[in-house]
């Protein structure tokens, strides 16, 4: 889970980098980590939670 | 400008110094030698300089002082040959494996080889700018790292460092031009083209450098050659002596490495290339860094990825020449890979 | 700063354009739109510009005015939407077949559709420097080339223009880059790796260009694709109309092309690379042409190499462009190539 860090940014519960945001959060938003690429999901914004959105592991059939 | 010369420039190793330094914006490129192809244009050896100098290769005889010269030589050249490199450049960047280690003991172990001139082997600074920036900085003598041990002590180092890993074992997967110039039956294409070549899966030398600067012993290692052509991806795999998640290990990372030019972290989950991959750095001075914790055995798989041409060799020694001048470290070396290649 | 934005930007000639102008000193990347990634970092999807930018793709239907925009659609896009873009930008310079021919009815026969926008065709000029250039240097609009059609114009423009050939024939070995982004069941690794693949035989849609632009009628010209990623050869057959030997050939390709930065003369007997050659223009603004005369039959045979991505595509719009603003022509495309690769 995320901890809440000013508007302007938030920081990846994946990787720990902090990423500048443009915006105002909303609830089921998906986010992108500039660092680690993960795509992240916004629970709540009151406190903000961010956590990873589900993906499909990627499977190449090895 | 600095005056550069090159010991050995009609390698592959000699050949990528060149593409760099004659964009250095700083450099001055004096003399490149090659005994066999002295006399003759550089774009006749290497077809990348065409249209780009008319220099010839003269021979290492006649050298002229200059600023800096890199040695680019079959191993047991340099060491042999060093008097006489003193006298032409006070400031010295040698490629090979002759002035890497630490000690006579340590070369007849590893390279069967009595070294010559074992009392210059400390005033020779070890060519890794991320783990030895002020050594190098304050040095007139670098010795560039193998390319290997690059990859494997970039991955390992923060780890190492705190003490937090045991049981090392390095998995290396590397590119055919890692033999160098010389061609062989073995090199032949129709014979090579397609084959897997497993390359001392045990004993391999740069073990030496790895737990050397790593601190650590017992490290195992192996090889496997493909036939592409530049690239080392190695897989490394530890036993991590404390408990640590994805993100600690992040945090770790970080802290020795997120103010680093040539390291990127590499965990795009949503894209084709998720982890570290050779054919991205291509041709760049990039070390791309990811890893994958492993939480109910509590060992992490490490995954590194550079060029041993550029990082693995005359991009870390042009990287350590900038240092050693005072220059903006990533001088020259701004180039970012190609995609899709 | 000029103000540049790219429409369609997510495929390998987007990526290619962000290469090339991310590192250019006089361009600022405004907008890189993509339908499918709106919202998403570039480097999410062009692994090569990771540390290098932050800029997320947007959509083609918010565009700010630019300077100038650069179109890299599927055929058939930017015919139809360039009302739109007029309004987006005062110069543009689209990467598709859209406008490279001259009339409504070459459309029909060689790309099998009905021309939206017939009336502006004459508006775009012809975007190959080394043929056109005043004509670009003055124009608002320019259409970039093939890269088959530019590889067989640069080789035979000389002779075309002097009238001195005839049964003219090009046969072209070409990447698999050529078929862009978007894979498909015959793309698929497996299957495509090793395979020689005949593509278009007869009536390939590039003879239009050069027959157009030479002055020629009859060009023969098939395809071949083999499982390199980047690049194009071209093999051209001609019957010489008088009888020259190999040195009128070169006096005559020197009046037309020496001060041309980005063409290269190859004819270096004693390398192994004697022969213009793929590999060696990769990542390259460069074409390079040589060629061999056969005396007892009045023929010539000119072999041309280029990147398809770059020469072909992306470095040959933004020489367009450089003409287009004023700029030095080889600014921002002063990459050598990378040996060996």
């Amino acid at each position: 889970m995320s901890t809440t860090s000013s508007l302007s940014e938030f920081i990846c519960p994946i990787c720990d980098a902090r990423n500048e945001y443009d915006d105002i959060f909303e609830v089921g938003e998906l986010l992108d980590c500039f660092e680690c690429g993960s795509e992240l999901e916004v629970v709540s914004t009151n406190p903000l939670q961010i956590i990873e959105s589900e993906i499909e592991a990627e499977d190449w059939g090895q | 400008m600095i005056d550069v010369s090159i010991v050995g420039g009609s390698g592959f190793v000699g050949g990528e110094l060149l593409r760099i330094l004659l964009s250095h914006p700083e450099i001055n490129v004096k003399q490149v030698t090659s005994e066999r192809y002295a006399g003759r244009y550089l774009k006749s050896v290497h077809p990348h300089l065409r249209g780009r100098t008319n220099l010839k290769f003269s021979n290492a005889s006649e050298m002229e002082c200059v600023d800096l010269v890199f040695l680019a030589l079959p191993h047991g050249e340099s060491s042999r040959r060093i008097g006489y490199f003193e006298e032409v450049s006070e400031r010295i960047i040698d490629l090979s494996a002759d002035f890497r280690l630490g000690s006579n003991e340590e070369y007849v172990q590893w390279y069967g080889f009595e070294h010559p001139r074992e009392e210059l082997l400390d005033r020779f600074a070890y060519g890794i700018a991320e783990i030895n920036r002020e050594q190098i900085r304050n040095s007139r003598f670098v010795s560039s790292a193998g390319c290997n041990a690059t990859a494997s002590i970039l991955s390992l180092y923060p780890l190492a460092k705190e003490g937090m890993i045991s049981d090392v074992l390095i998995d290396a997967k590397v590119g055919t031009s890692e033999g160098g110039r010389k061609s062989s039956e073995a090199s032949h294409h129709p014979v090579r083209s397609g084959s897997i070549r497993s390359y001392r899966p045990v004993m391999h030398r740069h073990i030496a450098e790895i737990e050397r600067y790593l601190g650590l012993s017992g490290v195992k290692f192996s090889s496997t050659s493909f036939d592409f052509v530049r690239g080392v991806l190695v897989t490394v795999h530890a036993s991590l002596t404390d408990n640590m998640n994805e993100r600690d290990l992040w945090r770790l990372y970080r802290k020795y490495y997120s103010s680093e030019p040539f390291i990127r972290f590499i965990n795009d989950k949503r894209s084709i290339f998720r982890y570290p991959d050779p054919k991205l750095v291509a041709g760049t001075n990039y070390f791309d860094l990811g890893f994958a914790v492993d939480d109910h055995s509590d060992r992490v798989v490490i995954l590194g990825a550079l060029d041993n041409l550029m990082k693995g060799a005359a991009g870390q020694a042009v990287q350590a020449m900038n240092l050693m001048l005072g220059f903006e470290e990533t001088m020259g070396l701004e180039f970012h890979g190609i995609f899709p290649l």
